[in-house]
């Protein structure tokens, strides 16, 4: 029930989009409204989305689309990604999560890979054949990467794989994997490494039901169990063992900016529902948007999003200068994403009661988005990476 | 114990049966109720058996007899465990005394002995789609015809209408005189023509506590369902009782927070991050720091508004600022808490994403808190 | 190098040169004018001759004929030193402008020149006592007397009024039209009669910066001085000025904000408490994390507001988001800043505790932030 | 020009004040208007208030209230000391800091001095005629006690003490400072004990001038130098060395008590101005009071007040009967004085250009509210200490 959504804002952007980009966000609006938002209520009682969607995302180009062409992808840069990022949060379609799938897994691929790798997976992860994705966080490490306690041991031709994983997104539905675990009986024992993680089959590999969240119901989450799981030699990410912390930690400065785009992207849609809400609902003789109230947190939501949509593009220019700082990211995903929690519910609060029933798109919005300021590296890790940085 | 004028041994002893009685007869079935959007019906049989209903109803009703402490108890002991969200409060605390307080001796001695005993459920319709907060603007009708009055209109978040044998309706009897045109009107809605039960919405939280839309389409109340038997007092007695409901809606706000905050306290001991425990951590003192204190003030202030209202002196002004204060101030806090939590606190078999997704609710109803300040500015 | 479009090494070279006249002809003289609760007379005609005063008047009135950034660049270096009281800003980027824009050639070659050399110091009269932010409401009257006008009125707050010899008044020539009876005057205040220069106000911070009383008892205003000629058109004028007055004031908020920040990195790193240093503190690490943060996010808006200013595409309403965004968030994070200099942050002699109280009139002056969400919220 | 301020609101206190406290508050009420507001600019000025004010303060009994008769004081209890400062803060008189030497100079001397050391200076400071001080703080310690350096070196007949102090209220006009200083010579070497150091005549010691502070202006505070000066050796506060850390933290509770009580009193203070000023004042054809944003801020304002005076005394009620921890005194320090700034800030704005100018009571509130946050403990200490004890 999306009646209140109003006409996008035209863009006013710093950012140099093509017509390429225009064409891009048109098919993503479309993709969104029609073939997602119908389905949202039963891909969230199923507690994922089917695989049928994924190929069907695969076949208007919106997989892959910053891989090149040669393996598959679409051979487009980072700005493709935002748009398909914005598009989807301004649905309010928290699944399937495209930009796990293309920002997050497959650069590791693209990045890391070997190419006998990157030719055997991207294409299908482009297709969407192939779901992708990443299984660091563990139920006793949380944000410490180095605390993980899942290891892979070498065993003549094969390595043996054991440990467990949590808040595993798409963990579920993925059939690639990239696992981090530790390697023994190598050179860089002790030290983490990535893996490649075919799930089709996989003898002592478990998946649970997905998890139930507070928000985000139809984007899988779940717990892994690797039981001595035997993997082929080549499966390792790359050539060699003990780089899956510097490989996990390069892409971040990447995977923040995508968390900034969707938190800007976010607010933008909370606020245009919220204004159209309050200018058609009436209390006490006149329209709630005439209340002083009303107009004053509006007002403070436009700016802050404003304010927020300024500096996400002034990164994502530095991004493509390649001048992005770990501190200027971490600062872009902790205090985008707090401000997105904090006008969501400033908005939820001036649709009053209901602002708290799930048909209304701005409740939905306050679930979906509470997990921000944790996942993607808590704010709390953000403000110290800014902190040491000073 | 509970620091208060007004609290005693005795109410210390009910807490602890009230805890037994939630323990091993609602902990039980909360997860079936949450997924049905609504409690069991013989559940009220069982609380009002160990006399956990109605405990301010006087004891000539079958009622406990207690005071404002033992609606709180209740209330507190419930949000402790997470329960926060059943209604018991709502039938006893709430409409109990609209029918004991303007009732006629009939409709006393009619409804409020099976009330007691758990044998007729309430639920109470005020809000209406397009009016809100506002309720003067409401426009549900009631139109006398003879011995009878024919009631048109719709309601919705009303809480309990999925059990309630028995629904107290505001509707205007004079269309023309404002709030002097609302009366009250006591609906039994057993196979009442016309009357129709809608949707139970899906909410953010509080799942076991269903919130329905209800239809009214030429109802007909008899005569002597009007509460009190004189048209026009609604309003008047709909603001008479807000203070009352605006301190019961702290209690929970109040008590979440501090459960929270221990609940917390125990996590961030536990847990184990770059070699140390999370509480080892300035940050995660300092926020704990912060809530805890928040917290404890907020004890303070509403056990102290408990006495005052005990003693007669708690007047609307209070009523608003107890609200909005405490239903603002411990969600902030629960919210500091859950970030605590890290990804845990994301998943909805988490105590504190529980009580996240519940506390949101305080802050919008009984009047949102914009309401209140509106309230408590024009007293400046 | 500061990021923008616009800026270029030109801006680079001038922004060293004010730095080093600020150092060597400002901070030296500060505490007298702090003292004395006004600039000296002489340090205008030596900003002049270092071509700092009308940075973007044309050369054709001797003006240095640069763009929004040479302006911001000496409130930048001046915030920096902790000398944004200066109103060197006043004279030649908000009052230059009118005559520039609005003044007929007669007016624009009797005053810009000797403007830009600084010979002639000016100072703008809106405020009144009665009226504040709301400009419609001013009573000061123009009345048409021949060849001249007779002012009568009271102004308030008028900084640069005790140094200055030129004074554009707002006043109504024509009270029943609302804006539409507001015109502005070039008035000449040396020796006329029925001038009288009030109390030169003490304020909590910005000591150095006048702030006056003045009294108009039919003060005549030859009629050429009625500013482009024409009457009635100064509220629009006033309007029409606004989006840039605001952007200015964003700069000094930003740019002392970013030296709070960087002052306080240093204090912490160089103070040892309970065996570490002060930075070595996960709160003070968090909280100056968030003052950096809001620091950055405030100077990338900025820097984008004067490149779109530049560009000819910022209106009203961005003038109103870019003024109470950064005169709040940048004061929120000072007092952050001030809170981790401990004791030494309520000193006058600190920097920090200078920076907390001049920036917290931003919030109040060219509008308060309240007028401002107001603007903004009836264009949403 | 205090023009704006309203009556008295009515007090509705859960404290048992009983009639002398109300004959109190009258007699202070009149001193503070009559004898002090009318000199605060000179005061001001001066940097310090007279001499002449304390003898008077100590004529109309306003000094050692709560000290037992037999030492010349008033035998009253906390409320005195609370109705007190109550009274002071209303009405925006920084100076003299009777709450100082009542409650925090005087108690070291009544719970730790010896007999003879009551006798000889209690009556003396009950009368006014010496002023009192702490000397605790250092400038490189902060609010870290022990790691103060000043030394106190017993030499034969007598103490030789170095050091210096900074931050020291009444370090201009005391004639009785409460000195700590790490010991030498004694038994308990290096830890710190408590001297009282008469300043008439003292051969090495040094107050600087009244430092230049943001707001207190005519509260003298100062930097106090200790150059070989030589103190008897009964100059020690009670009977043995090392004793100074107990004494200086066991007294904190009750200073921070007070603190809170002068926090919430100067709320009140501020919001009755405000309320009285936004009455009055009009703009855009309106009172200020009618728009809806100033009605909210002073709803919360009002709110949030209230809500402090029911901490407050639930805290004092608590002392009362020797039950307040040092946990809940430092919630109270923290959270009023937080509160105290954030309120007196909004009502500034509410006054728009005139909360910026020193005339207007609003103005000086809020120069002599920002130190709060910071003495006493700074906030950030508070926190520690409720973190530490959860």
């Amino acid at each position: 029930m999306n009646k209140h959504a109003p006409p996008p804002r035209p863009p006013q952007s710093a950012l140099p989009f093509g017509e390429e980009h225009q064409l891009l966000r048109k098919t993503a609006q479309r993709f969104f409204e029609q073939e997602c938002v119908p389905h949202r209520e039963d891909w969230e009682k199923a507690g994922m989305a089917p695989d049928s969607i994924w190929r069907r995302a695969g076949e208007l180009g919106l997989l892959c689309m910053s891989i090149p062409a040669e393996y598959g992808g679409g051979g487009g840069d980072i700005l493709h990604s935002i748009v398909l990022i914005e598009e989807q949060a301004r649905s309010g379609c928290a699944s399937p999560m495209l930009s796990l799938h293309n920002d997050v897994v497959a650069p590791y691929l693209l990045h890391y890979g070997r190419e006998d790798q990157k030719h055997h997976y991207l294409p299908r992860m482009a297709s969407g054949e192939l779901i992708g994705a990443v299984a660091m966080t563990e139920p006793q490490s949380g944000s410490d990467l180095r605390g993980i306690r899942t290891t892979a041991t070498r065993e003549g031709d094969h390595w043996r794989v054991s440990g467990r994983k949590t808040f595993i997104s798409h963990g579920c539905t993925a059939g690639l994997i990239v696992l981090a675990a530790k390697t023994r009986g190598e050179g860089s024992d002790e030290r983490i490494s990535l893996f490649l993680v075919e799930t089709a089959g996989l003898h002592g590999f478990h998946a649970s039901q997905p998890l139930h969240k507070l928000g985000q119901g139809a984007a899988d989450t779940a717990e892994l169990a690797f039981d001595n799981v035997k993997l082929p030699l080549n499966a390792l990410l790359g050539e060699s063992t003990g780089a899956g912390f510097q490989q996990l930690t390069a892409r971040l400065v990447e995977e923040r900016l995508m968390t900034g785009a969707a938190a800007v992207a976010l607010m933008d849609a909370a606020i245009e529902a919220t204004v159209a809400y309050v200018k058609e609902r009436r209390a006490f003789g006149q329209r709630v948007m005439d209340f002083q109230n009303t107009r004053f947190k509006l007002a403070e939501a436009r700016t802050e999003a404003t304010v927020a949509r300024t500096f996400l593009e002034s990164c994502v220019l530095q991004f493509l200068n390649g001048a992005l700082s770990p501190a200027e990211a971490a600062m872009l995903k902790y205090w985008t994403t707090d401000l997105q929690c904090s006008i969501v519910d400033a908005c939820v609060q001036l649709h009053g009661g209901y602002g708290y029933i799930l048909d209304y798109p701005i409740a939905r919005m306050w679930c979906d988005s509470r997990i921000a300021k944790i996942y993607g590296g808590a704010n709390e890790i953000m403000k110290e990476i800014i902190g040491r940085s000073l | 114990m509970t620091q208060s004028v007004h609290y005693t041994a005795e109410h210390e002893l009910f807490r602890t049966s009230v805890r037994r009685f939630l323990e091993s007869e609602c902990l039980p079935h909360i997860d079936r109720w949450r997924t049905q959007g609504k409690m069991d019906r013989d559940i009220w049989l069982k609380a009002a058996a160990g006399g956990f209903i109605c405990t301010k109803v006087s004891p000539d009703y079958g009622g406990g007899g207690g005071d404002l402490w033992h609606c709180a108890i209740v209330l507190e002991e419930q949000t402790r465990l997470g329960l926060a969200e059943l209604t018991f409060y709502l039938h006893s605390d709430i409409i109990a005394p609209y029918i004991e307080l303007y009732g006629t001796d009939a409709q006393k001695q009619r409804y409020l002995p099976p009330m007691s005993r758990g044998e007729v459920i309430t639920a109470i319709a005020m809000t209406e789609p397009g009016a809100g907060s506002d309720l003067q603007g409401i426009s549900t009708r009631a139109r006398r015809e003879g011995d009878h009055y024919l009631l048109t209109g719709q309601k919705v978040f009303i809480s309990n209408a999925q059990n309630a044998e028995l629904i107290v309706v505001a509707a205007k009897t004079d269309a023309d005189a404002g709030g002097k045109g609302i009366s009250l009107f006591l609906v039994e809605t057993q196979g009442a023509e016309g009357f129709r039960l809608g949707r139970n919405l899906k909410k953010i939280g509080c799942k076991a506590q269903d919130s329905s839309e209800l239809f009214f389409d030429n109802v007909r109340v008899p005569a002597e369902n009007l509460l009190g038997g004189v048209e026009g007092r609604g309003f008047v007695q709909l603001v008479q009782r807000l203070p009352e409901e605006r301190l019961i809606m702290a209690v929970s706000a109040v008590a979440s927070a501090e459960a929270a905050v221990e609940e917390t306290i125990a996590y961030t001991k536990e847990r184990i991050v770059f070699g140390q425990r999370l509480i080892d951590f300035q940050n995660t003192r300092f926020k704990l720091a912060e809530a805890k204190t928040t917290a404890t003030i907020a004890r303070a202030y509403l056990n102290r508004s408990i006495d005052r209202f005990i003693e007669g002196d708690f007047d609307a002004t209070d009523g608003a600022m107890v609200k909005w204060w405490t239903t603002e101030r411990c969600f902030q806090a629960i919210d500091e808490c859950l970030q605590l939590h890290g990804g845990y606190g994301y998943m909805q078999d988490s105590s504190i994403t529980r009580r996240y997704a519940d506390m949101r609710l305080g802050r919008i109803a009984g009047g949102t808190n914009e309401i209140m300040k509106d309230l408590i500015g024009r007293t400046l």
